[in-house]
């Protein structure tokens, strides 16, 4: 094909940021009025390549073509002009303006003249099949609507390719369908599309090419006729590196620590019942937005749930706040470091010892320093954590010794049942190896751990046992020994 | 620099060792750019002033910031909580209507008096505690509304025309006009209160608490922390401080009028603000407030001394605060940025 | 602590408020309500700028409206509680009532009522200020001559200090235009007779106490020679007077300050003050509220000359405060008395 | 999930709540006092209203960002000042000093935009000390001699005074001006690129990024246009004043705040406008002018207003933010710079 005759053309994007190569060397190509999927792990680089399109980052390497000009992407309203337009995942619109001045937003001319804008707008809204009303406030839409409203937004710039990222994510099946026929249609009228999704079997559906993203490079790219799910599914895997050895023999469980039974909260846990025992490692797998990191926060008295029970050792609790839980004998450590968990404009000591003020107290009750240094240094050592100074900014410390710190404090409170989400995230390999090691130590004391991660990999080298969650629900709860990794992910995508 | 596992943190340490050596100056006028500030004035005005470092003119220097400094220190605990309280001047008034209507009653009941000034104070701080955390509105807004509730409190049922405390209260007006071997027991005050602040915030859990609340409450929560018990505690002490300003203002001149001087809001927030006290929370120490109090009091001092015209007094003020100010939010966005 | 000396002092001087104070609540409480006047059903307004802070303040505001009761008017009283802002909303709020016939004010502000003042007079009624003037020529102005005190004070200053000598001057907002016609004519009488006063030191303390009295330290850390001090008027001389007991210059060095209230006797007692320059503060207002009945009687109209009717001072010493005489130019009759019928 | 939906419903109330207590407060003032509705007072009532009304709708705006100034009563002031000097003490041509104090007010507002979003200082510590270092000026420059003079003088020049006390058609000036100024705002928050602009910066900042919006020059621009209202109020209050003192406009800030947050603006940005305001203003309006009527001493004014700024305060809590009632919000909400949750 000759590039004149693709809509869109991408060659050779390569995107890093410090640590991490986000996006390698990615060729892409869509013809005019092509659906095309774009499918990947979390991680996989989906997110950064369009971003990269839509113009938000500036590749480091690599040309884009747009009908076979060659453009660059200064920023989103550049990318507009140039015909990309991307529907972000979270809403992007204004809730006080109404659906017409969402719609032109940025674009009108500066009188607007409302009869007109509402006019251009409803014959967009027509050609969508949607009947709302222009002039309503868009505080008012459901989740659906504002999807709508996006696409109309994308359309009202005229664009040539539209990305959409997760559109379908909040919808119910029936507005799924109906999505799906609106996108073939604006497709029909020679837009291309750039369709990211988790729901394969969606992908496979609507699409007429797929490209699967393995950790920045393009795994695949094929017509999504040579294709069925499961092959799907193997190329997302691809081979991973076992970054730890399985364990050999399996910790033999104690105690039942945890039982939940019926769990609810909002709309992003549904009836999540499953139970927790001392000496055992359970991973927590799904998607973000799975409702896996929501579960936990129920578990840790960060969210209180709207329905459903929590039994710690077979003794109801009403967990109010963390630090209620933390008296239960539950630690978590959270995603976010910086917002949940690290105090970075105090020093490493400080943030080592908040949790264990009372050990602190000297002479009249105040705070020894001495007994500070001795109890911070102690954390850090047997942390192995590596700071020229306990008196230093924790803002200056490695991502891995951050986390250590954190891991740290959670542990000088001698919890027995410790949540650990994403422990790795953001951390550098070296520290990667210790904090796992240090999680099956933990299990082997007799402690009762729950992880939480994006990078199966990771669920699968660690745990015993493997809770699958899917739009809030847990599907499935297996074995590790008997769970393989393909299995797991085709668990967790639709 | 032992045990460091990753090339990243190797560079880090190599970054620290060279902080020690050649940007060491620069780093270290940057830690210390008020203690700086302060030397640099002090040394300009001795010179220009012969007068100026003279013991008398110092006692009078510290006196004169007296009140202001003990306000200042309540004021820090409460901004470090990441909060914020307008409400402190209209709480000294009250504060002060209180004793003087006690001693009043009694000329012999001194120490009933002093207490019940910082008492009431520490009551209306919890009030405005309350109120900010429990139903979460800004506590900007907040405090102004209940400040003008306090003032007319105190002006509508506490205080009478120009309170005159009866001479024979010695022991209570001693405590504003007296002196040991020449130095006045306001200084004392000042000097108590900023070493408790100095303890309470370094060497107290309540502290330790409070930088943390006021870095991250959300951290604080996950932390286990009673963060919002923390922010109450701190609008606490804040009132109890105006309180004990506003007994010390009373003592001082021997009575009370209902004339409100707003300028004490202004001082006070200038002389925080300056210390370094971050108005996004967790940031300030007391020596940093300590010499924000004397930076602003021997400029005020300096410029008495030389008779400038009054309006100059709080144009340099606001500069000041605006210099100060400047620097912090310009600092935070680069950091953020 | 305090020597047995200071407090046999402390107790005398306690004692001698202590009379004083009952002495200003003497006098009947409630005036004679007349059979038969001109202006029963007719209502006086008044703009009081504060009844409370101060007390003399409260003697102004007590005499002018027991003699307007005496004169069987019926009284609005307002109160601005020293907010320029809602002082001429007060006038305003007076000029809406149809029912008032005459407003007798002591303005805040020299200038800030010019426009309400007019507006009240523009439907015909008058309106007489008291104490201090403002520049709009109202109907009338009862008060002292702060010009002509200006010049009494420098006089009485170079006799005190025997014609030479540093003086400091403490005011209090100086912005207030008695401040600004009392320093004029103080500076302008130095100047003409060549007085060996020379002011050394001019700070305000905003009519706050403490702050005064951290000016005062000042001032005499940094002129020990200074000889005689000038404090604007009441309470914030009360810190002054402060400082000078605490630097045990109280007698050592000469004070004097305006009004002869209570602040006033208080320091001649306790020895802060040399002299104050007073004038009948009960007969001041009481002449303004007269001045306000004749001109209703009189039938005035806007444009007619205003009349300002300027009050005698007197010159206030610990001498001769206790004569009664003197002692009424500060406590007047009827201080003490506080109801007033609103409407 | 449908918040908007409830929150719609109830800031509908909350603002018809608001027209019923005006409406009330109207009646019960009217009839509790009888002059309460005179013609005299109603004019003077909606000159003052229309001078808080047109300082306001500046503020609304700023406000709708999620920032706040509190510098308006300041830049009033200063600006009367310079009205006053110019027209009185230097004689300048009108349309001339209308121009300059308008770009005054502006470039003020400008600065506070800068400071608020260049240099990323908390927008209400920003105009705070525009606020300090404004009244300094004004201290300075109304105890000049020249000042003085001006200030004292009682103009004669009618096209001035018409200004702020002239009547066309039987409606003072300044209320005819704000109507324009209302009915112009109204228009470009409705029919301009601005009025989006503005709602989607203070209700989505990331949508308007995305969209390309001109973020900063926005802001600065936003808080000029404060400035310049601020101004437009202060040649009113000039001319109707025909005078100005260090303290005019001294605490409008808080008014302003409240009668903008009652007429259900939230602090928290994008949602709100300017018709609310608009019944904010004649509420606090009526409540203000009726209890000065009724002579209600001014510390149970505050008492009133404060009471209302924490209903106002606590009502756009739990209706403007709903949704996100769950996390209280933290001081940083209002005072972070938002380029700084850019990323």
């Amino acid at each position: 094909m000759t590039s004149a005759a693709l809509r869109l053309e991408a060659r050779g994007i390569t995107k890093s940021f410090p640590g991490v190569r986000a996006v390698a060397n990615v060729d892409l190509a869509l013809m005019p009025g092509e659906i095309h999927a774009l499918v990947g792990e979390n991680g996989s680089g989906k997110s950064t390549l369009c971003m990269v399109f839509s113009g938000i980052y500036r590749p480091d390497s690599g040309i884009i073509f747009i009908d076979g000009a060659m453009v660059r992407p200064e920023n989103p309203r550049h990318a507009q002009a140039l015909g990309i337009s991307m529907m972000y995942q979270e809403s992007n619109l204004v809730p006080e303006l109404t659906v017409a001045q969402n719609v032109a937003l940025g674009h009108d001319p500066f009188l607007t003249r409302q009869a007109a804008l509402v006019e251009s707008v409803a014959a967009i809204l027509r050609r969508l099949k949607f009947d709302v009303d222009p002039r309503m406030k868009a505080a008012t839409l459901g989740g659906a609507q504002m999807q709508m409203v996006e696409i109309a937004k994308a359309l009202y710039t005229r664009s040539k390719v539209i990305i959409m990222d997760e559109p379908t994510a909040a919808l119910s099946a029936s507005e799924v369908q109906r999505l799906h026929d609106v996108i073939r249609e604006i497709a029909a009228s020679g837009i291309a599309i750039i369709y990211i999704s988790h729901a394969l079997e969606e992908a496979l559906a609507l699409a007429d090419r797929v490209t699967v993203l393995r950790d920045g490079e393009v795994a695949a790219c094929r017509s999504t006729s040579e294709l069925c799910r499961e092959d799907l599914v193997h190329l997302m895997v691809g081979q991973h590196v076992e970054i730890v050895q399985r364990p050999t023999t399996r910790a033999k469980r104690g105690a039942e620590l945890v039982r939940t039974m019926g769990l609810c909260w909002r709309d992003r846990v549904r009836d999540a019942s499953f139970s927790l025992y001392a000496g055992e490692i359970v991973g927590l797998a799904g998607l973000i937005g799975s409702g896996r990191t929501e579960v936990a926060s129920l578990l840790a008295g960060i969210n209180r749930p709207d329905g459903g029970q929590i039994f710690v050792r077979s003794r109801e609790v009403d967990l109010r706040s963390p630090r209620d839980a933390l008296g239960h004998g539950i630690a978590i450590l959270t995603e976010n470091r910086k917002e949940e968990g690290l105090f970075l404009p105090l020093s490493v000591a400080h943030n080592l010892t908040i949790g264990i003020l009372s050990r602190l107290r000297g002479i009249m009750g105040l705070l020894s320093p001495a007994r500070e240094r001795e109890e911070a240094r102690a954390i850090a050592d047997r942390l192995r954590l590596s700071t020229p100074s306990l008196q230093i900014d924790v803002r200056s410390l490695s991502g891995g010794n951050q986390q250590k710190l954190l891991i740290g404090r959670m542990l000088v409170r001698e919890p027995d049942i410790l949540i650990f989400d994403e422990p790795t995230k953001g951390v550098d390999v070296g520290a990667i190896a210790e904090i796992h090691h240090l999680i099956r130590e933990l299990a082997s004391r007799g402690k009762g751990i729950l992880v939480i991660s994006s990078y199966l990999p990771e669920i699968m080298a660690l745990s015993d046992r493997i809770l699958v969650m899917r739009g809030g629900e847990i599907v499935q709860d297996i074995d590790a020994a008997d769970a393989s990794t393909d299995a797991v992910i085709s668990r967790a995508f639709v | 620099m032992e045990g460091l596992s990753t090339p990243a943190e190797l560079a880090r340490a190599a970054r620290f060792q060279r902080a020690r050596g050649a940007r060491a100056l620069f780093a270290w006028a940057g830690r210390n750019a008020l203690t700086l500030i302060f030397l640099a004035l002090c040394i300009l005005l001795s010179a220009a002033l012969p007068t100026f470092l003279t013991l008398g003119n110092w006692t009078i220097i510290l006196q004169s910031s007296a009140i202001i400094g003990v306000m200042g220190f309540g004021l820090s605990f409460v901004m470090i909580s990441g909060s914020f309280d307008l409400s402190f001047a209209a709480t000294m008034l009250l504060a002060g209507a209180v004793s003087a209507r006690i001693i009043m009653l009694d000329d012999q009941a001194t120490v009933l008096a002093l207490l019940a000034g910082p008492l009431a104070g520490a009551v209306v701080g919890v009030l405005n505690g309350t109120v900010v955390v429990v139903t979460g509105i800004s506590p900007l807004l907040a405090t102004i509304a209940t400040a003008m509730l306090i003032r007319a409190f105190a002006v509508l049922y506490v205080m009478q025309t120009w309170m005159e405390i009866p001479r024979s209260a010695a022991s209570f007006l001693w405590l504003g006009q007296g002196s040991l071997r020449g130095i006045p027991i306001s200084i004392f005050l000042l000097a108590g209160v900023a070493a408790a602040s100095f303890i309470l915030l370094n060497r107290t859990g309540f502290g330790r608490m409070l930088y943390a609340v006021g870095a991250s409450p959300r951290a604080a929560r996950v932390a286990g922390l009673r963060d919002e018990a923390v922010r109450i505690g701190a609008f606490m002490i804040c009132g109890a401080c105006a309180g004990i300003a506003g007994v010390i203002n009373v003592s001082s001149v021997g009575g009370l009028s209902a004339v409100f001087n707003i300028s004490y809001l202004y001082d006070v927030i200038t002389v925080v603000v300056v210390g370094g006290v971050s108005f996004f929370g967790g940031v300030g120490t007391v020596y940093g407030v300590a010499l924000g109090l004397l930076i602003i009091g021997v400029l005020k001092n300096a410029m008495i001394i030389l008779n400038t015209p009054y309006y100059a007094q709080s144009m340099v003020g606001g500069v000041f605060l605006l210099l100060a100010i400047g620097l912090d939010s310009w600092l935070r966005k680069r950091r953020a940025g | 602590m305090m020597t047995i000396k200071t407090k046999i002092l402390a107790s005398f001087l306690c004692l001698a408020t202590a009379g004083v104070a009952r002495a200003a609540i003497a006098g009947e409480a409630e005036p004679l309500t007349p059979a038969y006047s001109d202006f029963q059903g007719k209502t006086i307004g008044f703009a009081f700028p504060d009844r409370q802070s101060m007390n003399i303040q409260k003697v102004f505001r007590d005499n002018a409206v027991y003699r307007a009761r005496e004169l069987g008017w019926k009284v609005i009283e307002t109160d601005a509680k020293w907010d320029v802002g809602t002082q001429s909303k007060n006038i305003l709020s007076l000029a809406a009532r149809s029912d008032v016939a005459g407003i007798v004010m002591l303005s805040i502000d020299y200038v800030a009522n010019n426009n309400a003042v007019k507006q009240f007079e523009a439907t015909g009624r008058p309106v007489v200020v008291y104490h201090m003037g403002i520049s709009y020529p109202s109907a009338g102005h009862v008060g002292p001559n702060f010009y002509q005190m200006g010049r009494l004070f420098a006089k009485t200053m170079t006799e005190d200090l025997g014609g030479k000598g540093k003086i400091a001057l403490i005011l209090g907002d100086p912005n207030s235009q008695s401040a600004v016609d009392d320093l004029r004519g103080m500076k302008e009488w130095l100047k003409e007779n060549k007085s060996g006063l020379e002011i050394v030191f001019e700070q305000p303390a905003n009519w706050d106490a403490e702050k005064a009295k951290q000016v005062t330290k000042t001032l005499l850390q940094q002129h020990p020679d200074v000889a005689g001090i000038w404090c604007n008027w009441d309470v914030q001389c009360v810190g002054m007077g402060q400082a000078l007991k605490e630097a045990g210059q109280v007698g050592k060095i000469k004070t004097w300050t305006e009004a002869a209230s209570d602040v006033c006797f208080t320091g001649l007692q306790e020895g802060y003050f040399t002299k104050c320059i007073g004038w009948d503060t009960r007969d001041q207002v009481r002449r303004a509220v007269d001045l306000v009945s004749m001109l209703v009687e009189s039938g005035w109209k806007q444009g007619d000359k205003g009349i300002v009717w300027n009050v005698p001072l007197y010159i206030v010493t610990k001498d001769n405060m206790n004569d009664p005489r003197v002692h009424r130019l500060a406590f007047g009759e009827h201080s003490g008395y506080v109801s007033g019928e609103s409407n | 999930m449908n918040w908007p939906g409830l929150r719609r419903v109830d800031k509908f109330l909350l603002k018809n709540q608001l027209a019923v207590l005006a409406v009330l407060a109207f009646v019960f003032f009217a009839l509790v006092s009888p002059f309460f509705a005179s013609a005299f007072n109603l004019q003077n009532l909606a000159r003052e209203g229309a001078e808080l009304g047109i300082v306001c709708v500046g503020a609304t705006l700023v406000l709708l960002l999620g920032r706040l100034d509190i510098s308006v009563g300041a830049v009033l002031g200063m600006s009367a000042l310079i009205v006053i000097l110019g027209c009185k003490a230097f004689a300048l041509p009108l349309p001339l000093l209308v121009v300059v104090v308008l770009l005054f007010g502006a470039g003020i507002g400008a600065i506070n935009g800068v400071l608020s979003s260049v240099v990323g200082i908390p927008s209400f510590i920003a105009t705070l000390i525009s606020l300090v270092i404004l009244r300094g000026v004004m201290q300075w420059a109304s105890s000049t001699e020249i000042m003085r003079t001006a200030n004292s003088a009682v103009s004669t020049d009618h096209v001035f005074l018409a200004i702020g006390n002239g009547v066309f058609a039987g409606i003072p000036t300044s209320v005819l001006v704000l109507a324009v100024l209302f009915a112009a705002t109204i228009l470009v928050l409705r029919f301009t690129r601005i009025g989006t602009s503005i709602y989607a910066l203070g209700g989505n900042f990331q949508a308007a990024l995305r969209a390309g919006l001109r973020v900063t020059a926005l802001e600065i621009g936003v808080f000029a246009f404060a400035g310049f209202c601020s101004a437009l109020a202060g040649i009113f209050l000039a001319s109707r004043l025909d005078s100005v003192t260090y303290q005019t406009g001294q605490y409008l800030e808080f008014y302003v705040l409240i009668a903008v947050i009652l007429g259900g603006t939230s602090i928290a940005g994008g949602v709100g406008g300017v018709w609310g305001t608009l019944l904010g203003v004649a509420f606090i309006g009526i409540l203000n002018n009726g209890m000065v009527m009724l002579t209600v001493d001014r510390d149970y004014q505050d008492v009133v207003i404060a009471a209302f700024l924490v209903f106002a305060l606590v009502g756009d809590q739990y209706l403007n933010r709903r949704g996100e009632t769950a996390r209280r919000w933290q001081l940083a909400d209002l005072w972070t710079p938002r380029q700084a949750k850019r990323r």
